[in-house]
């Protein structure tokens, strides 16, 4: 009652449309036409009338809105104009493509109306149990042949250090570097990938040698060569290599 | 496996997430056939008012509430609640379902408007994915729906989707006419294999994107 | 409330963790009674070998997967991911085979270098356990391998363990100008002489755990 009462200068606010297309086909709507007729019809005349109130939208939709409004004008145009011969009979005729255009936008706005019956908002998922997809680590194939050579190492390092402890020990000048423990700990480490903080600091090395280590660590740190894990306060640090750290 | 039906509840309850039916077929070491069976019968014990539902799509099966009960949940639990998408939200995850995979600039060209706000909110809403690159001028991004959209508008495929056979019959006869501007662009290349449709088309096109 | 039972299965299945009873009847406007009384309609759908089961504690009511299929879920859900055995492993490993029972600091007076973390590891993938506990001071747990550790490095028993010679023979190739004297020349003579070596000298001091 209202709508008619307001008679013809009635318009729907323009942002309120999609976009020109959307305000194509309601014109086509209210006009009762097939798509096909759209320029035999008003409703090019009704779309530049809309044109009046394009300030109110911003730069960008209003550019949007008046693109469509220069190709009806030229669809017009070229309509009271003698036919030419094509010259490229292969180019879709702009009034055609207006109207596929019109058709397949129909169809989606159509089609999205559909979803959205379709569409719920009101089901639950739960959230993962924090077992679940968690990587079970299992250990590869062992080798028998390793485990010796492991032991032995060992047995061949305490008997070094045996005997090292029994030889008279000379005070020396302390020819430990930093480069030279950050090149052993690389090494180490390339080799075991994770390895005990302390097993860097041999008990038996001098104060120098123990600081030697400690700056070398620091500096593997800071070029993230490794990464530092303690899990409890005062409990062992683990050092691990990063993946795919340079290895040299 | 005789209690298949019970191994698979609890591993859909404590997934939460989506499972693939051919993952849990091999690691379980039965046939795809033996799980369907499987759950067939938990379809039963959940089916009618059940509070829990299974929801099969894509291959996946996955627990999830049952919607009549919304009002209650949100009384006890208070989860986040989504929205509805708006229209133009609704009207571009409409064209991407059908079209798929498809660019930015084809969706633009459909809705005769910029959609690039719109295709970031349901980026982020994970109703739509990038799936790789079209092999044109720019290498744009081509689109796709993802498992999420099939759950919420709640389809078991893309082949369920409103229509699917008669829309995709419609858009081969809507494709533009004109020839493609630019000789390079793929869409000529397929052209000739008729029996593809439009939106499997693209995938020979699409670059992987890990 | 007449579906009652539905909705609380749709509340336990979404809240993961247990709900009070006394909450949800609040919340849900109806009495502790007509809970009581869905709960009981529950426990008979998801009774016997089902895969979720219902907890019920302390007032509170809670789902959980049925800890019988345990060995299936894990198969699903927990991808598996293979890890070397790193060197230091290897010589604790080595180290409890040749000494056992041993304990903790016996292990690091050999090494030179804290072994807790590596220990750890070991028992966690059960190739080493604590068999009991020294009778000294602090009573440190004693370590010993596993069949576990057998049947992984394909020994049918500890005596398939490389001897003392060949232990020699690889040590002479590792270092042979630093042959190693009398240091672990025990090894060889465990079970015969007289003299009881160290790592069976603490069985009768062994105070069994179970």
């Amino acid at each position: 009652m209202e709508k008619a009462a307001l008679g013809k200068n009635y318009r729907v606010h323009l942002s309120s449309f999609e976009g020109p297309l959307d305000l194509l086909l309601y014109l086509i709507k209210e006009a009762k036409i097939d798509i096909k007729d759209i320029f035999v019809s008003e409703v090019t005349k009704q779309y530049l009338k809309y044109m009046e109130d394009i300030g109110d939208l911003d730069m960008e939709k209003a550019s949007e809105f008046l693109e469509i409004a220069a190709t009806l004008l030229e669809i017009k145009s070229n309509s009271l104009l003698p036919k030419l011969e094509e010259i490229f009979p292969e180019q879709e005729d702009p009034a055609q493509k207006m109207i596929r255009q019109l058709e397949e936008y129909k169809l989606f706005k159509e089609l999205s109306e559909k979803l959205r019956e379709l569409e719920t908002v009101d089901r639950y998922y739960r959230v993962a149990d924090d077992s679940a997809f968690a990587p079970k680590v299992v250990l590869k194939d062992m080798r028998l042949d390793d485990l010796l050579d492991a032991f032995s190492r060992l047995l061949v390092k305490v008997e070094r250090k045996k005997r090292d402890m029994e030889e008279p020990r000379e005070i020396y000048k302390d020819p430990f570097t930093v480069d030279e423990k950050i090149e052993f700990i690389r090494s180490s480490l390339a080799e075991r990938r994770t390895m005990s903080f302390f097993e860097f600091f041999d008990e038996n090395a001098t104060k120098d040698e123990l600081i030697a280590t400690f700056q070398a660590l620091l500096e593997l740190i800071k070029e993230q060569f490794l990464t530092v894990c303690q899990k409890a306060i005062f409990g062992d640090i683990i050092l691990t290599i990063r993946e795919g750290s340079a290895i040299g | 496996m005789d209690n298949l039906e019970n191994v698979l509840e609890a591993i859909l309850f404590l997934a939460g997430d989506a499972v693939e039916v051919k993952e849990m077929a091999e690691k379980l070491g039965v046939s795809k056939e033996e799980i369907l069976k499987a759950v067939e019968k938990l379809l039963q014990k959940y089916g009618g008012g059940s509070g829990i539902q299974i929801l099969s799509f894509n291959g996946k099966l996955q627990f999830s509430s049952n919607a009549a009960y919304a009002p209650q949940i949100e009384v006890v639990l208070n989860p986040i609640k989504e929205r509805e998408l708006s229209r133009a939200m609704l009207e571009v995850a409409a064209i991407i379902a059908y079209k798929q995979p498809i660019t930015r600039l084809e969706i633009e060209e459909i809705r005769g408007v910029n959609s690039e706000y719109v295709i970031m909110m349901l980026l982020r809403h994970n109703l739509i994915q990038v799936v790789g690159r079209k092999n044109t001028v720019g290498k744009p991004l081509l689109y796709a729906t993802t498992d999420k959209f099939l759950k919420r508008f709640q389809l078991s495929s893309l082949e369920d989707l409103p229509d699917f056979d008669e829309v995709m019959e419609r858009i081969k006869v809507l494709a533009p006419k004109e020839p493609p501007r630019d000789l390079f662009a793929r869409e000529e290349q397929i052209s000739e294999k008729e029996e593809i449709p439009d939106f499997l088309k693209g995938e020979e096109n699409i670059e992987m994107i890990n």
